[in-house]
């Protein structure tokens, strides 16, 4: 592995964070890898918050814990981070931190800056984020010119003025910056072919890849950012957003959308999905395909609005009351978070299911470069059929998947119905009908294993030990595994949770030693695996706190048991 | 090409219900303008009255209980090419419903909202709607209704309904015309319907919804909002009719900018991957 | 085992059926055991009902498919019943079944009784049920004179007259009966201290023995019967009903009126309870305990309303979004729905947790004689504290259980946060508290189980085949187990579904086979076994039709598979 | 005794939003109603405006986004002796919380209803809410909003509640007292609360509250429904103060059955085993 160098801003809700960063990794993208995550409090001003942005020579991809370079923008910027400081940590902050017994222990260095004084110099206090800006280019020894146009670019819309005032502010800290440029030893090299996403964004092209054409959400953190995404995108790309006044709103129309030949999505979090079961149930038995997408944050119920857990696995593979089947993929890489949310339009539609997408705050609000690719075209497909006079919405097949019409489209007409239903789509009350048609929507779960999505295995294929984790955990295990550089452990990242293939078992097969690593109390995918599969997992290694796991922590955690 | 049902079906409503002319009245109106069967949705949700799309031969989706008007706005706003009817009991609507008919009134979803007013739960077995009259007793409410009776009309004037209307079963002509109407409105229509329950509701009884209604007269301006107020305030009879009727606005599905963009249903429009290809290539 | 008669009477929705039952089961449940349990279609008036009322000389739990005596109370009464009569079957019916194919094919005998003139001529075709009511006595050779007394009471607002009348009709029907005694060779004897009582009543005097003040809830078949019977007896009891808007309403109302002091319990059925998922998390997140019965029936969705299933196991034991303790209870027995709905009331009560009561549409609507007994007081006590100035909500415990006051009690206030919260109850983003409050919370599990209910073992201590089962399959297959006298074969019944005790291990490792019985299609019961305890299960039973398992279907199945 | 919280607490709302007047306002009216803090209980939701209980020192329940007056009523329900306040923001109670604000208002449940109406959701960014006017942009209505804003006085009176008041949170003391008043009410009272969020209105400003609304004079006589309804559909601009207050009818908890047998709060109410007994054993 190359070297990396960890920058954090801290500083408060709506201070700017964002402006840098974007301002940042735009540029910085183009000569190293870079990954940038945040994590912020649940308000709109104040409090602290933080983002790292790791710059390396290689591929990275995890939150990582010790800071290597970090600026301080106002005199309350330090309280939470005693932890993730060192002596080789490097700070930039005001006098008022001079004395400052955090930084006295763990020994870090700081240098004195005045961001509010040079902001004031410079005409206008919103000019630090600017002054932070070039002080980073200054550090990395990248071009004034390129930051200037940076500057151009952002600030399109204001006046000249304003933009060239900018531009003295970015050149004022230039030239703080190249006093340090010692704190970036690291090698300029080259990225081609890659575009700078963010977990929300991939969820959302994603969606459009797949033909989504409605969106029906409530707006709920860390999943409100697929919504505008879309909404942003809907009028050139045709899709119809609406806000609902509530999940249960949502999901139904969504619901009625595909029933209409729309292809909608929800967006939400565990608290919104938990209002959505009995549409999903409502999904199962009219057969009326759907997506939601769910981007988790630690629960029970408001729990912490703003952060990361992987603890809705299970109320997503038993959401809804009775039993139908339903197809749940968990993307860990950006390029995963397009390709999977395309195919669960496809597969919803082709298999007439609910299909979930997976991700949590951790995934959705990071953001780092993807190798460029070109979308399969496949997945726009519809399965939908011209009704004839005597369409039967719900015919019983051998495969179990009923041809779906949908109204106007061909003389017969389209019942959809929610109660038990003969093959007409009327309610009945006959107990074989009942089970025929039961067993008809059960059997689809062979037909959907035929499309089952494989994991990823990371690292030697001859392992000893084996990592299983899904979702955002990629980053995390991956950068591990490709660090490590012992080939005796690998990391299987699973992108579809449910339903699981048998084929899985080769991989624990292979294995002494399973490890599984989640974002839960009770290691759900491990019990997953358990229950589906049979495995029998090692090991499992788990983190609640609400924080994502860091390198280090896997690194020592993963030293204890391996 | 008709909306009745092949003769062989059975109609689970109990004999004398005022579900059966109000289904009647509904597949006339339907056949006089001319619809076709595979032009109309009828969405419903689950109660007695919700079962009237089983009882009429076109598309139809029944969903939940209490969710109707999401599911219609989901089916109308993807094809407006659509004819689309809500229906559903006051329970269904009003209650399990209640936010999803508040917040459809405001956005004039061009769906004709029909709403069986038995003032009572009657798939259930007789506990109070929100519709039921304060004292009104069922083996849940024992002691009698407590709460105010919401009164549709003058809730749906104040959530911006663009029609509102009410309607008696019994007078099969009258709630035929009235439904057609509501059908012919673009944008939100409610229609109320009075609709006697012989097996649960021993008090508002067919004579009693005669006896405690009127229709407007033919010089009965209902476009105006202060009429219409008055009329939905009126304690000692309910008005039948027209009560409000306002062409304001446009639709829904007017105003949202995928459709001022082109009329094609956003189901018919034509996806094409490389315009996607370009967010990430680019 | 000794003899027993299984009479069906079959007629329309709203046609009395209910009536009969009540007078008959009234009378005989003083001389015979009996079981009475009805299937009725979802509409209040017409399509065809049925309510079987089976009578023994020993104690009978089961549904029984072969029908001993049927009486057709209508002309349309026998289309449904062709898989449930035989050469045996002895039908009543009017002059039109008399070229019926049904009959002629299945060889009953068919006993022409006009019904419909005979009430005529008694005076009012009302009387029609009391005709049947005497019939059966006459054929029962019961005394003229319990019947009339049963008639006076059962009319006892009635005029005079009215009554009189029914008397004769009853007189009318007891000779009819009489030229029929031979149909009815049991044994006479003398049941003594049991009460005739449903499973509705149950799990309704179970909530006043738990020391229900509060009931919120909404409409739903088959958990309506629950909330009206708690609305009869609220003045009386100190409960107050109210009915919700809509579900989420419901146990919201619920877990306010627990915050206040309140016990409170919402009665639903699955697509109830779907709604009540984010609330459910709410209960688990602010320890604010609550009480939900669930009735299942088919689903998904609207499923069928009116019939049984055991579907909704998963959903409730992985509802709500985010990781917290519950309890769930399932009642075989009329004693077990007192019981353990009381119980239910003193868990959540004692452990802050969310309990609930799964039942299902046969155990409801079902009724027979259950043994007096006295209740234990101690399930009524409360674990409420008197607070003090300084009173935090959520100190944190070595049990994970912090003393709960309530608002208005003692000097202190109480804060209950649906947010991730500090001791005192205020909203928090620390992960360390985060990660110590989430500990504490689930370390309730570890108290939770020393309280574990024990499960019910029918049959021979010394077994080769385990029969395992939950709620109302307890009826089927203990009288499997009762009757078969095959003495390697028992039945556990589990009470306590969640969590499961360790000390259960010890049932299935005695066992050579191990078959779980279910009414669903998964096996939801045994893959929980799996799960948490590890178990392997040999065979799944399962039926998911609507129907519950009759007591010949269960004899046959398990021949194939033991 | 004060409902002050202790000074070092970290009030997370944005400097210069109308919360903290509310907060003021609400402290002082609970302190000169001499009320402890024992006896009070705040019940909210989630967003901005639900937070407030988090910073007031008495005893609180903040539960989940739009469920606030469902809790609110079975905390009354349970101990009518409590002063009940459920507060939150328009999206908390007019959207998520829609149909429990209609039908506690059928209950006239003794709740004071304090809805914090900044016309957006604060809590996640800028969205539209409830009550949004017409053309509001926002990231999500990108061309602005197109569903009528919810009019929840008119909709108040609707439903049929027994006090609809609305104010200004940068008039503290008016507020103050207005508050008071719906406290002091016995019944459910609505007071909607104008309320400029400084981050994410840039249109409802403090200065377009200020210019948009007038307080109702010293003799406008507010037991007129009529009056009151003229005063909901007000076009220019905003009435203050209370639009609407009427004595009709007792409170929930005065007309529930175990009230009328007896006052003390159902939880208080001794249980005893032996009658319970009596079902099993009789
Ligand atoms: C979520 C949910 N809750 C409750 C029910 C049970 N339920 C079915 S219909 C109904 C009410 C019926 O009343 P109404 O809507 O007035 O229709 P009616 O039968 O009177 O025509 C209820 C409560 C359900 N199906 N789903
Ligand atoms: C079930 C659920 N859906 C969505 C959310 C996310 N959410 C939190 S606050 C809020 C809206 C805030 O707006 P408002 O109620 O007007 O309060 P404000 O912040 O403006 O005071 C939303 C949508 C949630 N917490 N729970
Ligand atoms: S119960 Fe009432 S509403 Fe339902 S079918 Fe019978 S009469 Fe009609
Ligand atoms: S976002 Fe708006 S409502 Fe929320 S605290 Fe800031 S100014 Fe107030
Ligand atoms: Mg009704
Ligand atoms: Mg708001």
């Amino acid at each position: 592995m190359g070297k990396t160098v960890n920058i954090v801003l801290s500083g408060e809700a709506g201070e700017g964070l964002k402006t840098i960063e974007k301002l940042i990794t735009d540029l910085v993208s183009k000569y190293y890898y870079y990954f940038a995550t945040k994590e912020v409090m649940s308000r709109v001003r104040g409090g602290n918050n933080t983002t790292e942005i790791r710059i390396s020579e290689d591929k990275v991809y995890a939150f990582q814990k010790n800071i290597d370079v970090l600026f301080l923008l106002n005199d309350n910027a330090l309280y939470r981070l005693e932890e993730r400081i060192n002596e080789k940590t490097v700070i930039f902050g005001s006098e008022k931190y001079k004395d400052d017994k955090i930084i006295k222990n763990k020994k870090s260095k700081l240098e004195i800056i005045d961001l509010d004084k040079l902001a004031k110099e410079a005409g206008n206090k919103l000019f630090k984020n600017t002054i932070i800006f070039g002080f980073l280019l200054g550090m990395m020894e990248l071009e004034r010119e390129e930051g200037n146009e940076k500057i151009k670019e952002f600030f399109n819309d204001k006046k000249e003025d304003i933009i060239d005032k900018n531009i003295d502010a970015l050149e004022m800290g230039y030239k703080k910056g190249e006093n340090h440029t010692d704190l970036f030893n690291i090698k300029k090299g080259n990225i081609e072919n890659c575009k700078n996403i963010s977990g929300t964004e991939a969820v959302g092209i994603g969606a459009l890849a797949g033909g989504c054409n409605f969106v029906g959400s409530y707006p709920m953190s860390p999943a409100t950012g697929v919504l505008t995404y879309l909404a942003a995108k809907g009028k050139e790309f045709d899709v119809l957003v609406e806000q609902a006044e509530d999940e249960i709103a949502a999901l139904n129309m969504v619901i009625g959308s595909w029933y209409t030949g729309g292809r909608g999505l929800a967006t939400t979090s565990g608290g919104g999905f938990a209002l959505m079961q009995e549409a999903v149930s409502l999904s199962g038995v009219s057969e009326t395909p759907c997506v939601v997408h769910i981007a988790q944050r630690p629960g029970p119920a408001t729990g912490m609005p703003t952060r990361m857990e992987q603890g809705d696995l299970n109320l997503t593979v038993y959401a809804g009351h009775g039993e139908f089947p339903r197809i749940i993929v968990a993307p860990g890489t950006l390029k995963d978070g397009i390709e999977l949310t395309q195919k669960a339009f496809y597969l919803a539609d082709k298999y007439q299911v609910p299909a979930f997408i997976l991700t949590d705050q951790f995934y959705v609000d990071s953001n780092s470069q993807m190798e460029k690719f070109e979308l399969d075209e496949k997945y726009l497909e519809q399965n939908i059929v011209e009704t004839d006079e005597d369409y039967k919405r719900y015919k019983i097949t051998e495969d179990g998947i009923s041809p779906r019409g949908i109204p106007g489209y061909g003389k017969g007409v389209v019942k959809g119905d929610s109660h038990e239903h003969t093959e007409e789509g009327l309610g009945t009350e006959d107990f074989n009908i009942r089970r025929k048609m039961n067993e008809k929507r059960m059997r689809k779960t062979v037909k959907i294993l035929e499309d089952y999505i494989e994991p990823e295995l990371i690292g030697d294929k001859d392992y000893k030990n084996l990592l299983v984790g899904w979702g955002s955990t990629y980053g995390v295990l991956s950068e591990y595994v490709n660090k490590s550089k012992d080939s005796k452990t690998s990391f299987l990242n699973i992108k579809q949770l449910y339903p699981l293939s048998e084929n899985l078992k080769e991989y624990f097969e292979k294995a002494e030693k399973v490890l599984v690593v989640e974002n839960n109390f009770k290691g759900q995918l491990a019990n997953l695996l358990k229950l589906e599969l049979g495995i029998k997992v090692d090991e499992k290694v788990l983190k609640y706190s609400g924080e994502p796991f860091s390198i280090e922590e896997i690194e020592s955690k993963l030293k204890e048991v391996l | 090409m008709t909306f009745e049902v092949r003769d062989n079906i059975d109609i689970a409503w109990c004999p004398g219900c005022g579900n059966f002319p109000i289904r009647k009245a509904l597949i006339q109106a339907l056949e006089e303008m001319n619809l076709e069967q595979k032009d109309v949705v009828l969405v419903s949700g689950i109660g007695q009255a919700a079962k009237m799309p089983q009882y009429l031969n076109s598309n139809f989706f029944n969903g939940l209980h209490g969710r109707a008007m999401a599911v219609g706005f989901g089916v109308k706003s993807t094809n407006p090419d659509l004819k689309v009817i809500v229906e559903g009991g006051d329970g269904d609507m009003y209650g399990e419903g209640g936010n999803h008919f508040l917040h459809n009134i405001r956005r004039n979803i061009d769906v004709a909202h029909l709403v069986h007013n038995n003032m009572v739960y009657g798939l259930t077995k007789g506990q109070a709607s929100p519709t039921s009259q304060l004292g009104f007793e069922t083996p849940l409410q024992v002691d009698g209704v407590i709460l105010k009776p919401l009164n549709p009309i003058a809730l749906a004037l104040s959530a911006g309904a663009t029609f509102v209307a009410r309607a008696f079963s019994s007078d099969m002509e009258k709630t035929k015309e009235i439904i057609k109407k509501a059908i012919n409105h673009k944008g939100y229509a409610l229609v109320d319907i009075f609709q006697p329950c012989v097996s649960f509701n021993k008090i508002n009884t067919n004579k009693w919804y005669k006896d405690n209604s009127y229709y407007l007269d033919d010089n009965y301006d209902n476009t105006s909002l202060s009429n219409a107020y008055e009329k939905a305030l009126e304690k000692d009879k309910f008005p039948l009719g027209v009560i409000y009727k306002s062409d304001e606005g446009n639709s829904y599905t007017d105003r949202h900018n995928v459709y001022q963009k082109e009329n094609t249903p956003v189901h018919k429009r034509k996806k094409d991957i490389k315009s996607v290809n370009k967010l990430i290539n680019s």
